[in-house]
């Protein structure tokens, strides 16, 4: 269960932002970073009964949890975006896209950032057809299968928004598609880390956006190469 | 709504041009080949749809070379995704439907040769009947276009059931624009349909010739006729209920949706509507539908064998009174197909009785079919050999019935293959046999060319055998389970069965190929074919009376007067041993 | 074309010497006059089963039409419909009879009718716009599903009605300037009264049986 | 031609109930107690079907043998008795496979859709959604809780719509991906749909039965046998209808209590 964690984390991180901003020469050097966590009694997540896909529920040793409210140690909250959403924006689109793996009928990652008109492959790692079902509105829905074998869906998305992305064929796949304005993001970890590098010297608004519960900002203003700290309490409910 | 003049109907100069003489032509015979043409397409697209979907059944991780080029979302790399499976299932079963056993034993067959049989010079409303063929025309092209939209064909079958069919988009691909121009497709084809009954049955009723009464008419041309009044009524319902569907789909209705349906994560914004009142709306279409198929069949078979028996056919007034019980009692029987949709269990078994009783008068015609071969002298042309395999295939689709029509079986074998081998052989396979049969037997006074006989054989034959071959095992598969429109299979008792849908395939491979001989003939003949003589099978009714093909007016200025039933065939002490329906002589009857 | 042809044509039988006598006597025109009306009547049954079955299954059925001003103004427009009917039977009468200038008449006596009808339904459709109905919302807070069901079913009934009218139109155009004779202004007029006999059913279907005590 | 034809009529039909006699493919077990009426009217149907079709192919198969005699100067005959007897006796005896198989057919029917499942049936909900069953278990309390579609969101699990804050009866319901019951008791299904019409079909208990989005269908049976089957969706709902499964758990009843007290603690 754990490692798995830390699989998807390091995919997220890895692809979703610290390779991005690495790649480029950093437009500055300040950086925010901080931790996301809860306050009250998150929700239990349930278990995930593969059973009618046997091919994936073989690949868990351990029934898959739901990851809509995803907690680690010390009230630490995963799979939130930290993103800046006012302020520098950064650089464009990266020509390197990024992954998004159906695998053992998950999304992995299960939230994955990128950028307005970067590059999105989605790849089918299961013996089965899975079917990516992108529930956009601002940008052009669409609804394809794949099947075992079938070459990556190779897309992208011209305009920022939030979407959710669902499996028909398997109701319990869900995941989400974060295209943003910006360059700078991070997701948080299982620890509930995240880290913002490269920021310019300028005033920031720093939003968190977690799926379940509503979005929250706070105002950053990073001079020279500061090391900024940001910090975000998400409270939750049982129910 | 209005023939706004007669006389420009009856006039008799053929027109010149070429427009008006081959596309936008009056000549019930022209419209006739047309609707055959059509349906001779649309046979094509849908078989090849079967073979597709059989391909990928059997072996569904083969790249179908060339399948990306028609479908790229649909089939990526050529490996059919699930929903693209059920878009060719849709439209296969739509295109074989409405297009091809509608059009090709009743439209076709009826508009070239009613007309003649009842001596009339053209059918009531030529106008009319030109519209009804290119009304039918548009909405084949309509269906077709569905290919070519973005999300593809619609995934909904073709029975279209609601809510799949009903709430657009978020049901799945395919079901937004695809869905859209099916139901419109449909809803312009119930027109071109209503267009056409209203015209066969005033031509029946209205044109006959002197001597031509009721009972002296041919049996394909009562089995036309009865066609047309369930036509005239089961259309009537099915437009309203695509309008229906169209309002669900396009202004925001809720006749088919209920409340409170979440599909792709969004509650629908509909309420209140009925599920099952798609079901009953569509099924009291639907069933008097398949009559539609098989009833013109049925009378072509009757009107063909005596001619090769050389004997009259057995119980001719039970035959045509068995055509009318089916037609009366295929209003009665919709709920069968509803027995585990969830109405009331109570009306199963009222559903279930007149199902049962329709196996009377189909066992009658059977039986009287079987009982006219007895001591006949036969000959064995392939019109004769393709109506005595329409009997034995309407037996085997006709005994899976009594499984069907049983609610307590149809808990077990409802929607499963079971299922497609019964209707497959009762209405599909029959109905085909049946237009074989009146192509080979037609053909000659159609073009004034023979077609092979010896290719016709052949084609019969390798169609025979292969059609038992495909259909026969989808019983055991039905018996053991298998759930039909499954685009692959992946439970575990289905894996199981795949070895015997690899032999279904292969044997639909091999007869669909075998078609390509019939398709041959048809082409060869038509211009090389031996000159066809007027009457080259020495049959008795009045399309034999004149010539091949027969001139504009069908009979060249001469009023027929009929004196004879169609039946007088083996008649003693005549110089033939049948007598013309046009011929004067007194029969004596030992 | 030979003689009997031309009586095939226009004459009454519709039946020359060379042809079985139709079953019914009348022309293929009215015959097939009849058999529309037939398959009509079933396309309008079905729309009103739907109706029934929709009603039936819904157990807040509100009934939203009012004494007055639905009520009255449907009881005006079933009047004017029952009396455009006896107009056409005028018309029928007085074609059948060879007094054309009285049936142009009476023909325009029932296009007038006819349109008022027309214009009386669509005045009040305009009326419930106003108060929000619409094909997928009820403003009453009852089934959204009634705006649809009664739409529909008026809908098609007046569609029926302005093509009715303007059948007529055509008809009495062409029968004033003898392109058509007083066969084509019967075979209109039993469309008329087939339609005037599908209100008899709408109107206490969609409106009385929903109106609001 | 003919005796050709009769052959490959003879031939075909042989074949054909061969492989029918011999359960080549056929139904499996059977472990419901409402299925033995069923099969025995499927075994009923069978024979009396089958002798009709073996009659029928075999028949038609002899006469056009016959008809194909190239005897000089043989003349045509016609049937002995004329249409009247074969009249006769399709209606007498199709009337009476009729007859027979309404009356003992609706009992087999009406034992599993006319008759309401006994009082201590243990009820199970069922949500067939594109393209997975859930069962839901109404938990130590006994009660089920409410449902609101509004509240569906299958990313967190919630398939039914519960509304746990509200709703305390829904707290405790046991939402679940397979239908596990215990042997030899009542099992009363109520089937919801969530978005288009599904089926639940399990083979072994002989019983199908559509969901129909906006009503709550009951359908109810008792397992005899222990072990697992397949549940499969047979009502057309979608893309990935051929995927649509679940499994149906029969157990021992202090086994299924187990895993009912084992599944109420997650």
């Amino acid at each position: 269960m754990r490692s798995r964690y830390f699989t998807a984390l390091a995919v997220a991180v890895l692809l979703g932002s610290g390779m991005l901003v690495f790649a480029k020469p950093p437009a500055g050097s300040g950086s925010i970073t901080g931790k996301v966590t809860y306050t009250g009694t998150p929700p239990k997540m349930k278990p995930i009964d593969m059973s009618k896909e046997p091919s994936c529920a073989k690949q868990h040793a351990t029934p898959v949890l739901t990851e809509n409210v995803a907690t680690g140690p010390g009230n630490a909250l995963q799979w939130v975006v930290v993103y800046i959403s006012a302020g520098d924006q950064g650089s464009t689109a990266p020509s390197q896209a990024v992954r998004y793996d159906q695998k053992g009928c998950q999304y992995l990652p299960h939230v994955l950032p990128m950028q307005v008109d970067q590059g999105l492959q989605i790849y089918n790692d299961d013996q089965t057809s899975h079917n990516i079902h992108p529930l956009s509105k601002i940008n052009a829905e669409w609804n394809k299968s794949q099947p075992p074998g079938s070459p990556a869906i190779d897309t992208k998305y011209d305009k920022p928004e939030f979407i959710p992305v669902k499996c028909n064929i398997h109701p319990w796949m869900h995941g989400y598609f974060i295209v943003l304005n910006t360059s700078h993001y991070a997701v948080s970890g299982e620890d509930g880390s995240f880290d913002i590098k490269g920021l310019p010297p300028g005033k920031y608004t720093v939003t968190a956006w977690q799926e379940q519960y509503p979005a929250q900002s706070q105002e950053v203003t990073i001079s020279g190469s500061e090391a900024k700290t940001a910090n975000f309490v998400f409270k939750v409910l049982p129910y | 709504m209005h023939e706004t003049s007669e006389h420009a109907v009856h006039q008799h100069a053929p027109p010149t041009s070429f427009i008006r003489k081959h596309i936008f032509s009056l000549d019930h015979k022209v419209i006739g080949k047309q609707y055959y043409g059509l349906a001779l397409l649309a046979v094509f697209i849908g078989m090849v749809l079967s073979w597709l979907m059989r391909i990928h059944l059997a072996w569904p991780t083969w790249p179908i070379p060339g399948l990306d080029k028609l479908s790229a979302v649909g089939a990526p790399a050529g490996v059919m995704t699930p929903e693209y499976y059920l878009s060719l299932m849709t439209m296969h079963g739509t295109i074989m439907v409405f297009f091809v056993l509608t059009n090709a034993p009743f439209a076709a067959f009826g508009n070239y040769f009613l007309p003649i049989q009842i001596g009339a010079e053209d059918m009531a409303f030529p106008r009319f009947n030109m519209m009804s063929f290119w009304t039918t025309f548009t909405a084949f092209l309509v269906m077709i276009a569905a290919f070519f939209v973005t999300d593809g064909p619609p995934i909904s079958g073709w029975t279209a059931y609601a809510p799949l069919s009903a709430v657009g988009k978020d049901a799945g691909p395919g079901l937004a624009m695809g869905q859209n121009l099916w139901a419109i497709s449909i809803a312009i084809f119930c027109i071109g349909s209503l267009l056409g009954a209203l015209n066969f049955i005033a031509t029946t009723l209205d044109l006959r010739t002197k001597g031509m009464s009721l009972s002296r008419m041919p049996y394909s041309t009562w089995a036309w006729f009865v066609t047309a009044v369930i036509s005239l009524l089961a259309f009537a319902v099915l437009l309203p209920a695509c309008i229906l569907l169209i309002l669900d789909r396009t202004a925001g209705t809720s006749f088919f949706i209920p409340s409170g349906l979440v599909l792709s994560d969004r509650l629908q914004p509909h309420a209140g509507g009925s599920v099952l009142l798609w079901q009953h709306l569509f099924w009291f279409f639907g069933h008097p539908e398949v009559y539609i198929a098989i009833l013109p069949s049925i009378g072509i078979v009757c009107h063909i064998l005596p001619v090769f028996a050389r004997k009259p056919l057995l119980g001719p007034r039970a035959t045509i009174g068995c055509m009318i019980a089916i037609g009366f009692l295929s209003y009665m029987v919709w709920g069968h197909h509803m027995f585990v949709s969830g109405m009331n269990p109570f009306s199963a078994n009222l559903f279930s009785v007149p199902t049962l009783i329709i196996t009377i008068p189909a066992t009658i015609l059977t039986l009287l079919l079987i009982g006219t071969v007895y001591g006949a002298k036969m000959r064995f042309t392939t019109p004769a050999l393709f109506c005595l395999g329409f009997i034995s295939v309407f037996i085997s689709g006709g005994i899976s019935g009594f499984f069907l029509a049983q609610p307590s079986l149809d808990t077990y074998l409802h929607a499963t293959y079971f299922v497609v081998a019964h209707f497959h052989f009762v209405m599909a396979v029959a109905s085909i046999f049946g237009v074989f049969a009146a192509t080979y037997f037609w053909f000659p006074k159609m073009y004034g060319r023979m077609m092979s006989d010896t290719l016709g054989k052949w084609h019969f034959w390798l169609t025979f055998i292969g059609v038992y071959c495909i259909f026969m095992p989808m019983h055991y598969l039905g018996l053991a389970g298998n759930v039909r429109r499954y685009s692959a299979f992946v439970d575990d008792y289905l894996i199981a069965l795949i070895p015997v849908h690899k032999f279904i395939t292969i044997a639909a491979l091999a007869t669909g190929a075998a078609q390509l001989i019939f398709l041959f003939n048809l082409i060869w003949s038509r211009f090389r074919g031996p000159i066809a003589p007027d009457n080259p099978w020495e049959g008795t009714s009045l399309e034999w009376s004149t010539t091949s093909p027969p001139p504009f007016d069908n009979f060249g200025g001469r009023h027929m007067v009929v004196y004879q039933g169609p039946n007088e065939y083996g008649v003693e002490g005549t110089a033939n041993d049948y007598v013309m329906q046009t011929s004067p002589e007194k029969i004596v009857t030992g | 074309m030979s003689e009997s042809e031309m009586a095939l044509s226009a004459g009454q039988s519709g039946h020359g010497a060379f042809m079985e006598p139709s079953p019914y006597g009348i022309q293929s025109k009215k015959l097939t006059m009849w058999l529309f009306i037939i398959s009509d009547a079933v396309t309008f049954g079905a729309i009103l089963m739907v109706f029934s079955y929709l009603r039936a299954g819904t157990p807040n059925w509100n009934a939203p039409f009012r004494f007055s001003p639905s009520i009255i103004n449907g009881m005006v427009m079933t009047f004017v419909l029952l009396t455009s009917s006896l107009t056409m039977l005028g018309a029928v009468e007085a074609a059948k009879a060879g007094r054309k200038a009285a049936s142009l008449k009476w023909l325009g006596g029932t296009v007038l009718l006819g349109t008022l009808f027309a214009v009386l339904h669509i005045r009040e459709w305009f009326h419930m716009f106003d108060e929000g109905w619409r094909l997928f919302q009820n403003p009453t807070g009852g089934p959204v599903i009634f705006g649809a069901a009664f739409f529909s079913i008026t809908g098609l009934h007046l569609m029926h009605v302005i093509s009715g009218v303007i059948a007529l139109i055509v008809i009495a155009i062409g029968y004033s300037t003898d392109w058509l004779d007083a066969n084509h202004v019967e075979t209109t007029g039993l469309y008329w009264h087939f339609v005037d006999l599908v209100w008899m059913f709408v109107f206490p279907l969609v409106y009385l049986m929903n109106a609001s005590r | 031609m003919g005796k050709l034809f009769a052959a490959v009529v003879f031939v075909i039909t042989l074949i054909s109930v061969a492989i029918f006699v011999m359960h080549t493919w056929w139904l499996p077990i059977d472990i419901s107690t409402t299925g033995p009426a069923v099969d025995r009217q499927m075994n009923d149907t069978m024979i009396g079907t089958g002798i009709l079709f073996l009659a029928g192919q075999l028949v038609l198969g002899v006469f056009v043998w016959g008809s194909s005699s190239r005897k000089s100067g043989r003349k045509i005959r016609i049937f002995p008795g004329g249409a009247t007897p074969l009249v006769t006796a399709a209606i007498i005896l199709v009337g009476l496979e009729i007859l027979t198989l309404t009356f003992v057919g609706s009992k087999a029917w009406g034992a599993i859709y006319l008759t309401p499942p006994a009082a201590n049936s243990l009820r199970v909900d069922v949500q067939a959604e594109q393209f997975a069953f859930y069962f839901r278990y109404p938990g130590p309390d006994g009660q089920f809780g409410g449902l609101h579609p509004d509240k569906i969101d299958d990313g967190s699990g919630n398939y039914f719509g519960l509304d746990p804050a509200n709703d305390i009866a829904a707290r405790d319901d046991i939402v679940v991906g397979s239908l596990v019951v215990p042997v030899n008791r009542p099992v009363e299904l109520t089937l919801h749909s969530k978005d288009v019409g599904h089926s639940f079909y399990v083979r072994e208990l002989r019983v199908q039965q559509d969901f129909v989005p906006g009503l709550d269908i009951p359908l109810h049976f008792t397992a005899t046998q222990t072990g697992k089957f397949e549940i499969v969706c047979t009502q057309l709902c979608g893309l990935g209808h051929y995927n649509m499964k679940a499994y149906l758990e029969v157990m021992p009843e202090d086994q299924w209590e187990q895993w009912l007290k084992s599944q109420a603690g997650q």
